[in-house]
């Protein structure tokens, strides 16, 4: 394959161009701002011909192409340390591009018409480029110090996102709180970084890739937590999910394209590209693998209880999140992969479906005002909604097919990635180490899988069947339902794009065994082919029986948990459903409600003991010793500086005097 | 014979250098810098520096004082009693800087006369008009013409400066 | 016959006696000229380590010096006649509303 | 001796000399300030055509040894003749609002430009006197610009009587260094240097001299005076075109006058004064409430870390003070355009920071400009202003002066308060009382994007390596 490098420039250079022509004349001119057509179109150009180069590159690239390389520039060079601004383009970058081009890119589209009344249109173009800048950055790059400015940029943009109603307190503080989050995660990382450095004295993935045997067992266990750490931070997962429900605060496009499809990958992203080193260190998989199943289940609990239609689906992604890194713990980093890109296209599919769910009752709302009516309710409350499939037909049917998706029924997308990963899990059972846990995890996943259909059956149907419900909720919006319509069409083609996407996308990695079964040569698989010379797989040893009888029972409990759901919430009962889970699980019911105290906690343990011990005991200490000594150095800094501006005093002689002074002490330094 | 020319220009040129520093009139500090500056020229000859001995009476003594001169009497400041520092410390403090300078240099001088124990036999003909202009107009021909424009934006700026109230939009006068 | 050492002690004094006149007076005019003395000991300087050489350089120098410092008196001057306009006075212990 | 061949080789300061000529005869026979303004333009841009050409040229000697060509002067000629370009196209404006807008205030720039260049080219100490007295004395005059103003006249009057002042020191060294070794030629000098003390003592006023014009400490008294009270765009012209040049003629009086370690310890002089430039720069530029003189302080407190490079005194840290030369100028004439531009509309007195209250928010584009090159000074990543000392402070490390860098480290850490200072002021203060801005003309706007855009630029894709610059300076090494 011949050098990449134009190619890799366009890819990289056009979200930065277009952020700078959005941000530069956005900022200098009212005039453009107003030109929200052209914002638009220059916007996603901006990403749809990255889009485009990708996937010339991608047809010019087979499963067995070696890496190319597109070295830009060096940034700075000293010694043997340099910052070269590299890209690396192989099949998982290749893969990651696509999804962050063409995902993104139908996201551009919706937002087009998602945005179009609002005041900051051009801004919020301007940082959705940058963030695809930044992403790309960080999937693109041949280091990981190039990939560490991609994911500090991600972080920045998703806090400049989500914080882009920043009027709104709540959603202030909610982008604080991301960042506060995802800062934790990054310091690991970076000493994660340092380390690598340390001891191979690159940061190039290939040269740390190729001489990994100069880590001793207990450095790269070492390593390989403090990047799981890193991942935990940006990829939400326990012990630092806590910021991403609050971060569905930003716009509903931010949320589909950034805490949904993209950037929340990033961390396993990162472990797939650095997998051939985690797979030396079992401990560090099993323990990605139990953090993964645990944030899939505690999420999915928490989402059955939740009202907003977009927290349901936070918690969900959070959830599916979880699925992917029990893939990676159980060494299926293809399948993780696998499940990034077919979660990217039904999640988004999804949020922004709820997008247009919400902008239908925003409308309403606004109506009702223009009607001198003073009413108020959340445009996020799925009890207030109900029956919408006859308003918005497109929004339902899209939003369906991607519940199906996401709930793991044949053939869509979801069902053959997660099939995958639960599989995996199990096969790691037999395993040398710990395979008794990795049962366990299995039981887990089965069971999330369950109460995955379940929560998101419950919303479909709660949102869009029975009747709409607000009229009866609430007095004054009375005869409401005639505002409710169906969005632009530059929100549907998205939606339709992504809905179709969540049907076929499972195909690229149809499981093996079925061929096998009907004579095939058992390479049906084909991202597991794209994807072999990177991944480092563990590869499933179970016997094509047990796999049909897996991959049979998975189907059965999505399909009886579907069935579930549909008699509780199928048709208005709603609240007596609710009611009867919360009386049947009584305790736990009220635990998954609060979210498992996860805020609280976090806020009781630390926060307040810290501030307790801080308050009583380091306040002293702060205040009259290192306050004093911070002031004192403060203090000493200003004050001298203040003191020394008086020497200027503003009459020529002294000056000279000073010159001479200046004259002695160059002399007697030469001198003697 | 040497000697005693030098031992009265030095006096005088040292004499007329503290008279300048020490004396309240302008007029007459102005004065003394003339003084001053012939009693160089005469060391100059001494020197066998005899075009520079030339120049110095004429650019320095002849035109620069007069235009001190000039410029003193027009703004009739030949009096400044109340202009001489009152503050002791830096009287104090200047002598003692000066000294420090002063030791400096002349410990830096130290065993320069070892190295050029005489004045070279070829200054008989190195200070002449005809010597210097030799080289003036080749070697030092860049120098040369910097100065040129040197004096060139000397005069403009001179010009610039001293314009009374100019009115400067558009260059109307 | 007279050793250079004198020559260039006594070019030392005089750029002495200016340097301490520039820190004591207040008068611009004469802070210039001590400027001036100061320039001339240089070129006494220059004039001897010339003579003594037998090297012609200096006196070049020397000349260059003598250009410049007639370039300098014309703007100084200049810059004084532009203050004493504004001031009415050319102490320089009054043209003080730049400083700290 | 071929004439046309040595003329050639000092073909941009010959246009800029015939230019500025054009300009005073322009002005005093067409009254046209504004084809004064667009000679000026012309002519510089056309000597910076032949500068670039010429830094790809071949590194020589001319004018029987008095100047060099190529290498090292001829990118000092080109950031030197970038700052007057950029000085002067903010300038008009400006000027024209200050009642100041003639032809002889370009004639000025442009001589002293020449002198400027022949400044970097020099080899030779006469050289360096002569085109060092030619750029002083034009600033002299561009100093006092606003005569009829009191702090006009007064930071005149002070620049003149030091400037004059440290000349005689200059001087004196140049006629002691002359005495020690007969000679005034650089290299000359350099072979026939003995670590007497009259040659110690020589370079030691050459330098002060030189410390003089690049305002280092304790020679720096003047800057925040003067600068305060020209008017800003030449401000900047001091601060940027002035400063490159004299550091242009240091680093080569360093390679090619002393480029022996074994004579003197001129590094340690070099780096007890970098210390104290870099010290005293920015505590005084933190107590500061006035943007210019801040301004003014922190351009010493820059001398401070080009200084750095110099007392590295390898080839690394001549490269990195050339590239920071560049990286300042850019910055530096951006951030005083900006500043310009604000006191354009409400007079003198609106550089004090309380008058910047809310100004960000006013004409967006120049409140993020200014923003842009305040990071940029405080050496801010993506910002060139960190490239530069990037490249200098590794040079004092690779010299093995760590204590020199982690001062010039910490010191610019402390600098960062200042700037941000600014900042604050422009948006997070209300402003005091409604008022609106003018618009700002098309080549000063255009001039500041475009320096702004460089700013980032070079700070994202630093396209001069050291190590090219380094080839220049070697390039020095047989001629």
């Amino acid at each position: 394959m011949e050098s990449p490098t134009a190619l890799v420039s366009l890819i990289i250079g056009l979200p930065l161009l277009g952020f700078l022509i959005n941000g530069i004349l956005g900022l200098s001119s009212t005039a453009y701002r107003s030109k929200k057509t052209l914002i638009g179109i220059l916007a996603n150009l901006a990403v749809f011909i990255p889009f485009l180069c990708a996937l010339t590159l991608f047809l010019n690239f087979d499963s067995e192409s070696a890496a190319a390389f597109a070295h830009l520039f060096t940034w700075m060079e000293t010694g043997s340390f340099s910052v070269d601004i590299a890209y690396q383009v192989d099949q998982l970058s290749l893969i990651m591009t696509l999804v962050v081009t063409g995902v993104g890119s139908l996201i551009h589209l919706y937002s087009i018409g998602y945005m179009a009344h609002d005041e900051g249109f051009w801004k919020f173009f301007a940082y959705l480029n940058l963030f695809i800048f930044a992403m790309l950055n960080l999937v693109l790059a041949d280091n990981l110090l190039l990939l560490f400015l991609g994911w500090e940029g991600v972080g920045l943009c998703s806090y400049l996102l989500i914080g882009f109603w920043y009027t709104d307190m709540s959603k202030s503080d909610a982008a604080k709180k991301a960042f506060l989050y995802n800062r934790v995660g990054d310091f690991a990382f970076l000493i994660a970084i340092f380390m690598i450095f340390e001891t191979i004295g690159s940061l190039n993935f290939e040269v740390i890739l190729t001489s990994l045997e100069a880590f001793s067992g207990n450095d790269i266990f070492w390593i390989g937590l403090l990047i799981l750490i890193g991942a935990t931070g940006k990829s939400a997962q326990i012990p630092l999910f806590v910021w991403l429900p609050d971060a569905m605060a930003g716009p509903t496009p931010v949320s589909a394209l950034i805490h949904a499809a993209t950037m929340v990958t990033s961390g396993i992203y990162l472990i797939t590209r650095m997998s051939p080193m985690f797979v030396m260190s079992p401990e560090v998989m099993m323990i990605v693998a139990v953090i993964g199943a645990l944030t899939a289940i505690v999420a999915a609990t928490i989402a059955i209880t939740q009202y907003d239609i977009k927290g349901v689906l936070a918690y969900s992604t959070v959830s599916q999140l979880g699925f992917m890194f029990l893939a990676l713990g159980s060494g299926a980093f293809t399948a993780a992969i696998f499940h990034v890109v077919t979660h990217a296209f039904f999640k988004a599919c999804l949020f922004l479906g709820s997008g247009s769910v919400i902008h239908t009752m925003e409308h309403v709302e606004h109506k009702l005002h223009d009607k001198g009516k003073d009413v108020h309710f959340d445009p996020q409350d799925i009890r207030n909604m109900g029956g919408l499939r006859k308003y918005m037909p497109s929004t339902y049917k899209t939003f369906l097919i991607a519940t199906i998706a996401i709930a793991g029924i044949p053939p869509l997308a979801g069902f053959f990635s997660k099939d995958e990963i639960v599989m995996h899990a199990f096969n790691m059972g037999f395993g040398e180490y710990a395979g008794a846990m990795y049962f366990i995890l299995w039981g887990v996943a089965t069971i999330t899988a369950f109460l995955t259909a379940f929560y998101m059956f419950r919303l479909t149907f709660t949102t869009f069947h029975g009747s709409f419900k607000l009229p009866k909720l609430i007095n004054g919006t009375e005869g409401s339902e005639e505002y409710l319509h169906e969005s632009p069409a530059t929100m549907t083609t998205a939606l339709w794009s992504l809905a179709g996407l969540s049907i076929v996308g499972g195909f690229i990695g149809l499981p093996n065994f079925v061929s096998k079964t009907f004579g095939g040569d058992g390479h049906i698989n084909w991202l597991h082919e794209w994807l072999h010379t990177i991944a480092a797989d563990i590869p499933l040893t179970l016997s094509g029986t047990a796999e049909w009888a897996l991959m049979t029972f998975a189907i059965i409990v999505a399909a009886v948990s579907v069935y579930i759901a549909y008699k509780m919430y199928g048709n208005d009962q709603q609240e007596e459903s609710d009611a009867w889970i919360a009386s049947k699980f009584g305790p736990f019911y009220r635990v998954w409600k609060d979210k498992y105290s996860l805020d609280e906690l976090y806020e009781g343990a630390i926060v307040h003991p810290t501030v307790n011990f801080s308050d009583k005991v380091l306040a002293v200490f702060d205040m009259k010793i290192v306050d004093g000594f911070v002031n004192a150095i403060a203090g000493t800094v200003r004050i001298s500086g203040s003191l020394l501006r008086y020497i200027q005093t503003g009459v020529a002689s002294n000056y000279a005097l000073f010159l001479i002074l200046g004259v002695i002490l160059v002399l007697t330094i030469l001198l003697f | 014979m040497d000697t005693f020319i030098f031992i009265f220009l030095a006096v005088l040129t040292i004499g007329s250098g503290l008279g300048m520093v020490l004396n309240r009139n302008t007029v007459n500090s102005a004065l003394f810098l003339v003084l001053n500056m012939v009693s160089i020229a005469g060391i100059y000859l001494l020197l066998q520096a005899q075009f520079l001995a030339l120049i110095q009476i004429l650019v320095y003594a002849g035109a620069i004082m007069v235009l001190f001169l000039f410029v003193i009497m027009l703004l009739n400041l030949d009096d400044e009693r109340s202009l001489f520092s009152k503050v002791r410390a830096k009287y104090i403090s200047a002598f003692f800087l000066g000294v420090v300078t002063l030791s400096l240099i002349l410990y830096s001088l130290e065993g320069v006369a070892d190295l050029l124990p005489e004045i070279s036999p070829e200054m008989e003909t190195a200070g002449t008009v005809e010597a210097l202009g030799d080289v003036l107009y080749t070697d030092y021909l860049f120098a040369f013409e910097m100065t040129a424009i040197l004096l060139t934006a000397a005069v403009v700026g001179a010009l610039m400066i001293a314009q009374y109230k100019k009115s400067n939009n558009g260059a109307s006068e | 016959m007279i050793e250079i050492d004198w020559y260039l002690a006594l070019s030392a004094v005089l750029f002495t006696i200016g340097l301490v006149g520039v820190l004591i007076r207040r008068n611009a005019i004469v802070i210039f000229m001590c400027v001036e003395l100061m320039l001339n000991a240089v070129n006494l300087t220059l004039i001897s380590f010339s003579s003594y050489h037998g090297d012609v350089t200096g006196q070049i120098l020397v000349f260059f010096s003598l250009a410049v410092a007639a370039a300098e008196a014309v703007i100084g001057l200049a810059i004084i006649l532009a203050i004493f306009r504004n001031n009415l006075s050319v102490d320089i212990t009054k043209v003080n509303l730049l400083r700290w | 001796m071929n004439y046309l061949l040595d003329l050639q080789s000092f073909l941009p300061g010959i246009i800029v000399a015939v230019a500025g000529l054009a300009a005073i005869m322009l002005e005093a026979f067409k009254k046209s300030a504004n084809t004064s303004f667009s000679v000026t333009i012309g002519g510089i841009a056309v000597a910076l055509l032949f500068a670039i050409q010429s830094l790809y040229g071949e590194a020589g000697t001319a004018f029987s040894g008095m100047i060099v060509y190529g290498g090292v002067g001829a990118f000092g000629s080109v950031v030197v003749l970038l700052g007057a370009l950029f000085c002067v196209t903010i300038s008009r404006e400006y000027l024209r609002d200050l009642d100041l807008h003639n032809g002889e205030v370009y004639g000025m720039i442009l001589f002293s430009t020449t002198g400027m260049l022949g400044l970097a080219v020099s080899n030779d100490l006469i050289t360096l006197f002569i085109s060092l007295e030619t750029m002083s004395i034009c600033l002299y005059v561009l100093a006092g610009l606003m005569k009829n103003e009191k702090i006009g006249a007064e930071s005149a009057l002070k620049y003149f009587l030091l400037g004059a002042f440290s000349t005689g020191f200059l001087l004196y060294g140049i006629a002691l260094i002359y005495g020690a070794t007969a000679a005034t030629n650089l290299t000359e000098i350099a072979a026939a240097a003995q670590p007497t003390f009259l040659f110690l003592c020589g370079t030691g006023l050459l330098f002060v001299g030189l410390f003089f014009k690049v305002a280092a400490v304790p020679f720096h008294m003047w800057t925040p005076d003067v600068y305060q009270g020209t008017p800003t765009t030449i401000t900047a012209f001091m601060a940027t075109a002035a400063k490159s040049a004299t550091f242009v003629a240091f680093v080569l009086v360093l390679t090619r006058m002393l480029p022996s370690s074994e004579i003197g310890d001129w590094q340690s002089v070099l780096q007890v004064v970098a210390i104290l430039t870099m010290i005293v720069g920015n505590l005084i530029a933190l107590a500061q409430d006035n943007v210019k003189r801040m301004l003014a302080y922190s351009s010493i407190a820059h001398a401070g870390y080009l200084m750095v490079g110099l007392a590295a005194g390898n080839e690394a840290g001549y490269a990195g003070v050339l590239y920071y030369l560049f990286a300042y100028t850019i910055m530096n004439a951006g951030a005083f355009g900006v500043i310009a531009y604000y006191e354009r509309n409400h007079g003198l007195d609106f550089t004090e920071i309380d008058s910047y209250a809310g100004l960000g928010f006013k004409v967006p584009v120049m409140g993020v400009m200014l923003s842009v090159f305040l990071f940029s000074l405080a050496g801010i990543p993506p910002m060139v202003g960190f490239i530069g000392k990037y490249y200098v402070f590794a040079a004092a490390v690779q010299a093995g002066l760590i204590p020199l860098a982690i001062i010039g480290v910490l010191a610019s850490a402390a600098s960062v308060y200042y700037y941000l200072r600014v900042m604050v002021y422009l948006y997070f203060k209300e402003a005091h009382k409604e008022y609106s801005l003018k618009t700002p003309g098309f080549l000063f706007k255009w001039t500041l994007i475009l320096l702004a855009v460089l700013t980032v630029y070079y700070g994202v894709e630093p396209v001069l390596p050291t190590s090219s610059l380094m080839e220049l300076i070697s390039s020095y090494y047989t001629v």
